[in-house]
């Protein structure tokens, strides 16, 4: 039996003490007419075999294209060492640490990717993990409207040029509260800072602000900031934990630094692996860690004396304050926050700096290249970190599906998300993609281009 | 041995992972960082140890016995990692062209149908992060149900006091008022009172059942039959399935909307913490509202369901598609169980669980509902040993650490006190549930004999009991070297 | 610096407290003409990003046909479980258990190792590995020439039907200790009794037996045993462990049963791996334990008499012994036999039997679909286990080249080792070879047969 | 906590893995066996967690410093692991054609190659599996040198006394008589005894340089000479390698013939006891002895060179080519370590040695060589604590794990007495060197305040000191199950 120990001695052995006389009588309670017989529809049983062999058909159906897609999910080289460790048992097989004396690994590994992430964003304390990126914005969302003490507002003014998808999700997720996002226009690939003037920022908990934006450019972080706290409203900012090597951190944008950041940490260690799992991180301020979501892991002492670690700051959990928790947040992602601290270990400082540097190149390379193609030139003049939009003298589709049969996955279609942008393609490359890989492109893509002119 | 902070490895100017290149980056120096970037510095030798060492300080399924109330903390089959980690898999760019995804979509539409048949629902998405997003994309749904008619005043969700924290926590994320209502004395919800609060402000009730009490709700027909006639839906909180798999059906006893905890039932690791998935399903009357993307079958090619084909969906839930890497490892789970596999795992959940009470009882422990029959947990009251030693549930908790099991859920269900919550589910052997037996019998006639050196425990862990008070009033959650001064954590 | 984790600093420190300027200074004991430049000839280093691609470029390269080639080596399922725990770090990175108290681990394993292997073979005692299946069986030679008190004779005599390169490679390893292998002639595939009568069984220090033999054929194990022993020689039995789930084991042969039994461990749970790491097993009567080469683990009790493990009867080893030593042999195979260990525990004998019958089955299916092609016999009429001789009517090698060219490796030649068998295929299919695979095999050979006929 | 046997988990008729049929096989009653095999019958869980409870009782280079002298404990690759097993490569047939395999032979072509710069031989053969069979092949070699040019008499192989056990074994196997030489007080061989017994009878001599006592033999060029001019060759037990790439090749010192110990120097893990590689390398006049197969290039393509080639081949050492999965590991940690990186091995193996052995000396050990530099090892002489407390080498080395070390080697090579060979190698930090010197002056200091507290340790791990002596007087070999009656082992 699959996953099940029990011999035939065991049974009738265990059936009898309970005092019992089959399996079935152990389901009595439940009304005779709710019984069923089984279930219908679900097939027999794979050995281990079979069931890898059909994975692996599977697996090698869906190939290994050359990734030239970003939008918020980054194909970069993981260190063997991150997931061997982070997939021995006692990390993969645990709970929650919730018996801490017995679950000191989980929490010092998550103590130090709090302070990992603290030093990344330039903030003070970090939460355990949150689900993933578009997630933990409106968690900060959230955390804004309820820290934001000076104004009693619920909106939350939103770049045009964050994440499509994070504000999808935080549209959803802010619904029942009745919190609303409110658009900020952009221009050239960046916020329109003139339309500011027509915009109080007193009006808004929050004002949010991602660097690199989802178009690859950066934004003016600084006139943001200041224009924000100006009125009274705190400044959550969304970045790239990768892009975070090189970049200014959100604790230093402008005169005091954004209150809040958050994120995508899916850049530090963990597979693309179709969108998940990944993990969102938050970050803040020490003056409104009271408003955090999620677990928090803080160093104390045992009775003798001797450090160790806990889950700490529990009342503001459902487990503890239930409908009045700040989240209802409960199993998070702590194996993907463990191989991310795994990660970030293994290259430190300079290694991620090594890699965003490449990224940066590569991307350059990678937009001049096509950009040297008829019918190609850059959207934007605004400098970028490693992912850059691309106008087309056609629709977009229909090149990345020429691109797509030749097994180059040749960026993302912004025509939906940005009709504004005509035909518009959001390109990435990595430290993996070689100057081969470059070219490759290029000279795929200038056939297409070539051909259906 | 302590093993010390990863930041106490390091030395200025190493790595453990060599980069490929030293360029500088093109951009200007005003938008770059200019302070010092705290990650360690620490060689590959030292990060691998360090790592390792740390694993080692955990109690895990793979090392102990681990029974955790509430959380099924079943064998995690190797195989179902070895195969969701399968290059291509790991490769594929979310976004990636569905030609580029045809075996990953199949597989994942085929879970979708595996776990409507296991739920009796109609239509499912797999979209929620975990059980906890379940429950807000099922209250969401809900919402979305009544709006759609017009019904917009209904905004309470009620929840029996038993009800795991996210159930409340829920309701009110979505914006919903929580009601709560007692449970009896024979660990069924309290009808009169549900009759008395359920009316035209009701949206919904939110049911676990079995309930946290480790009790099969029998009156589960007929409070779906009161909600139903006050216009309110039903909301099922799966992360009780294990005791009912291939029994009964949600669907069945007249639930709308349903969460599974893929990594409860379906054995996706709990890894730490996370991550997990709380698939969602829906009968017929939900559909429209599900939140995408899901998968669709048209013409025999597998794609994505979006927000312009379901106008009604709730939206999204998360940047892609939840976490497609821990829905892998659950397929894996349920093709190799297949149907009789799928069965005897409530089979032997529950029969695990009866005889574990029936022998802690005989052991002389107190059950907290003795004329009940077990689901895939019990309940355990150490009221009368508290009373008579001063020895607590707390105390047995990590007294059970030196004996080499992990501590059931302690005090919760918040209802009875001094509670031990124990779920062994199906993948433990009675050997391991005698040992754990005898190791309560033992520490039962210590709190007796020698009740200080009871609550000194644990002796053989890591550390000695930790103070929380301390962590609370003092926070410290991020290392500050000794030069960067004062901490500020 | 790629796993050196000296810092400048570090550097700078240490070599003053050495009391040298520079790192060159240390080697200042080399005489000078003897010191080189460099390592010229070995290019620049890889990153662990490059070499993973290379090597999965070339793992894509080498492919995955679809193997029907058994000849000492076999394609079993190995579940995830086997290789996931044996190459977690503690086992991987340990050394030899010199330092018992902290190479428990290690240490009950190959107890419990040596207690499955006695069993599988039936025989008492099991030493910790060696090398492989071939040197185990030139081991075993040496072990009953130096066991073998009634005479004192220095041949061996072997059946041709034995594995070719086990013969050689005791050859080799024999040489040296003027040690001869005689030659049992065969006759259907299986040792020519007939042959036994001009024998003297007092002439040889040891028969060798393997059953099944390198066709694939069961022997007479009970007649070649019994007339071993009446001449005074010592039987070595060579099996294979997976048949030896099904097959009367070695201690079991004849009246008395074989005195050593050796072989391949390669099919619990090893993978093809292009030959090796696989382990040789070696296993005899306790009577003849000191004779036996290679590490061996016993349970004693520590000083509180407490059970432990520990490395025992080391004085037969050569790091005590030096010169007199019951072989040379020093590192093992552990990590191997570690991972069989989980192998069998996982299977158990029930797992065992029905993975072993499945290749009887698998294999009786393969040779009836190919002997129903034009021009394809059995060579014998002797019973198989997983491994049949079959006949063509013209050379081997165009057949397996083409069948090659489709994805198939179709078996394994036998014209060079014995062309007294004419044009003679080895086939083997294990459990991992569907119903479907047999027919495309069948199907593919059947076009090549006809299209060259 | 004592894990039982694997065997004492067991219930009847009960297995982990699930396989696929339950058919008889095909074959008459009588050649199947009839009595019941004991192998364990435990769940899949069971299993998994036993072992990885079993795993965590081990000291290893992933958990602990290991600085065990003539072993080259360093730092293995995580990512050497990963690739050699890319599927393709574990699935690969050894005899399956060589067009399905020239990326598997192309690697190993290229290995042989680096090798041959990396000790400055003319050919490579990567067959023999671990250091002791790199030592049957070469004598086997200098042997059929020896027979090939009729020269049949010799058949002495010389040995310095500080040799490794295998070195003198190796010879034995080979049908030599093993003649010793001492060494000299300033630990170079006594080269007086070498001229008086090099002669006609010389096969050759076996040499390690730096030898076992962590020094580089000085008169290398003397003794090359020597034995060439008696006639004989010179064989390079190539453990050492570690404390000379890239600085000395043993092609230049004289040596005709070499074994590399790929699983030291070129970071092939040690797996608990093996498996290993012992490559062997020759100069051009052995090239024709070379054990088959070894890959070439011919004309672009990658073949395996046959006995049919090099009819003069000593043969084959093993059914296939040797620990192939071995080998691609050692190749992966020398492309990473690249040219640089090789040379950096023995920069950092040896700074690390002679900066613990300085700081071991200033905390007041006594060094056995203190005027000679080491090489990637020294030796710590324990004569005078133990002496003057009682307290030994073999308590030092308890004593170690108690500190979370594991011990050096103890006891070898066998000419100083009480003696610690130790070996840091180059992947450790300064920070793990500390840290050992530390722990060796706590020791020291409790073996002159309390040495009955250090003949009590090692006090932290799974087991106290073990009864070796019980051990051999009482074999317990194989598990008896309590009914199967005595014990035979
Ligand atoms: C009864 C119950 N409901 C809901 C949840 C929440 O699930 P998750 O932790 O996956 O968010 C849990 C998890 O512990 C639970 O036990
Ligand atoms: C000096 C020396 N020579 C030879 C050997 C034998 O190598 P192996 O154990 O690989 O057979 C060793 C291994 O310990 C050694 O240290």
């Amino acid at each position: 039996m699959p996953f099940v120990p029990h011999t035939e001695s065991d049974i009738s052995t265990m059936l009898s003490r309970v005092g019992v006389a089959a399996l079935g009588e152990l389901f009595d309670e439940i009304p005779a007419g709710l019984r069923i017989k089984g279930l219908e529809g679900i097939g027999p049983a794979l050995s281990e075999a079979e069931i890898t062999q059909l994975m692996q058909m599977r697996a090698r159906h869906d190939g290994e294209p050359l990734c030239f897609i970003g939008a918020g999910a980054y194909d970069h080289y993981v260190p063997a060492a991150v997931w061997d460790i982070a997939t021995r048992g006692e990390f993969y097989s645990a709970y929650t640490p919730y018996q801490a004396e017995a679950s000191q690994g989980t929490l010092q590994v998550i103590y130090e990717f709090q302070t990992m992430l603290a030093s990344l964003t330039g903030l003070e304390v970090s939460n355990a993990s949150l689900y993933d990126g578009a997630t933990a914005f409106a968690e900060a969302c959230l955390m804004a409207v309820r820290a934001n003490r000076k104004n009693r507002s619920r909106n939350i003014l939103v770049p045009r040029t964050l994440s499509p998808a994070y504000r999808e999700v935080a549209r959803v997720m802010l619904k029942g509260q009745r919190i609303e996002l409110v658009e900020l226009p952009m221009r050239d690939g960046i916020s329109d800072l003139k339309t500011l003037d027509n915009l109080s920022a007193g009006d808004f908990a929050a004002v949010a602000i991602q660097n690199p934006n989802f178009l690859g450019s950066l934004d003016h972080v600084d006139v943001l900031t200041d224009w924000a706290h100006s009125g009274g409203a705190l400044v959550i900012g969304v970045a790239n934990p990768m892009a975070l090597a090189l970049l200014k951190p959100p604790g230093q944008w402008g005169a005091a630094g954004a209150d809040i950041a958050c994120g995508e940490g899916q850049p530090m260690g963990i597979p693309m692996s179709s969108g998940g799992p990944y993990f969102g991180f938050l970050v803040c301020r020490q003056a409104v860690i009271r408003q955090m979501p999620g677990r928090i892991v803080g160093r104390t002492v045992d009775l003798e004396g001797k450090p160790g670690f806990t889950l700490t700051l529990q009342a503001r959990e459902q487990h503890i304050r239930r409908s009045r928790a700040t989240s209802n947040i409960c199993t998070n992602q702590g194996l993907v926050a463990t191989a991310a601290t795994i990660y970030m270990s293994l290259l430190g400082a300079p290694g991620l700096r090594s890699v965003a540097t490449s990224c940066n190149a590569n991307t350059s390379a990678l937009v001049e290249a096509l950009i040297a193609l008829p019918g190609v030139t850059r959207s934007f003049a605004a400098p970028f970190f490693h992912e850059a939009v691309l106008a087309f003298d056609r629709p977009v589709a229909g090149v990345l599906d020429a691109l797509s049969s030749n097994g180059i996955l040749g960026g993302y279609d912004l025509s939906a998300d940005y009709p504004e942008l005509g035909n518009a393609l959001l390109v990435c490359a990595t430290e993996m993609r070689s100057a081969a890989d470059i070219s490759a492109y290029a000279d795929t893509a200038r056939e297409i281009l070539g051909a259906a002119a | 041995m302590t093993e010390p902070l990863i930041f106490e490895y390091s030395s200025a100017s190493r790595q453990g992972f060599v980069a490929d290149s030293d360029a500088r980056p093109n951009l200007l120096a005003e938008v770059l960082r200019t302070d010092e970037l705290m990650l360690p510095s620490a060689s590959e030798l030292e990060v691998v140890r360090h790592y390792t060492r740390l694993s080692q300080q955990n109690f895990s399924i793979d090392t102990q016995f681990y029974p955790l109330g509430s959380c099924t903390m079943k064998y995690n089959p190797r195989v179902c990692n070895r195969l969701a980690m399968l290059p291509q898999f790991l490769g594929r760019h979310p976004l990636g062209p569905v030609e580029h995804g045809q075996g990953y979509l199949q597989t994942m539409f085929e879970l979708q149908e595996m776990l409507q048949v296991a739920t009796g629902m109609a239509a499912v998405s797999l979209t929620p992060m975990a059980g906890a997003q379940g429950e807000f994309a099922g209250v969401a749904m809900i919402r979305a149900y009544h709006e759609s008619r017009g019904d917009e005043a209904r905004n309470q969700i009620i929840v029996p006091d038993a009800a795991h924290g996210t159930n409340p926590a829920t309701a009110t994320m979505c914006g919903c008022e929580v009601v709560e209502i007692p449970t009896r004395e024979d660990g069924d919800l309290d009808i009169d009172r549900l009759r008395a609060v359920a009316g035209s402000n009701t949206a919904g009730i939110m049911l676990t059942n079995p309930s946290t009490l480790g009790l099969f709700e029998r009156q589960i027909e007929e409070i779906a039959a009161i909600i139903h006639a006050a216009g309110g839906l039903l909301y099922y909180d799966g992360a009780n399935l294990n005791a009912i798999l291939g029994k009964t059906l949600p669907g069945d006893m007249g639930f709308d909307v349903i969460h599974m905890n893929l990594h409860k039932t379906f054995s996706t690791p709990h890894g730490g913490g996370g991550p997990g998935s709380g698939a969602v399903g829906v009968t017929e009357r939900l559909k429209p509202f599900l939140p995408v993307p899901f998968v669709q079958k048209v013409d025999g090619r597998y794609t994505w369901a979006t927000e312009e084909q379901y106008p009604q969906s709730i939206g999204r839930l998360s940047a892609f598609m939840g976490n497609a890497g821990v829905l892998l490892r659950a397929y894996v789970y349920m093709r190799m169980l297949g149907r009789t596999g799928m069965e005897r795992v409530s089979d032997f959940a529950v029969l695990n669980a009866n005889y574990l009470m029936v022998c802690l009882r005989e052991a002389g422990f107190e059950v907290a509902f003795p004329e009940r029959r077990a689901s895939h947990e019990f309940i355990v009251s150490l009221k009368q040993i508290a009373r008579e030693t001063g020895v607590t549930a707390m105390d047995f908790a990590k007294a059970l650490l030196d004996y080499g099991f992990h501590a059931p859920t302690t005090y919760f269900p918040l209802l009875v006190p001094e509670c031990l919550l124990i779920e062994p589910t199906e993948s433990e052997s009675r050997r391991s549930l005698d040992g754990f037996v005898a190791a309560m019998a033992k520490i039962r006639d210590a709190a007796y004999s020698d009740p200080d050196t009871v609550k000194q425990a644990p002796l053989t862990m890591p550390v000695r009991r930790l103070d929380d008070v301390h962590a609370a009033k003092q926070p410290d959650l991020v290392w500050q070297s000794a030069e960067s001064g004062q901490r500020k954590g």
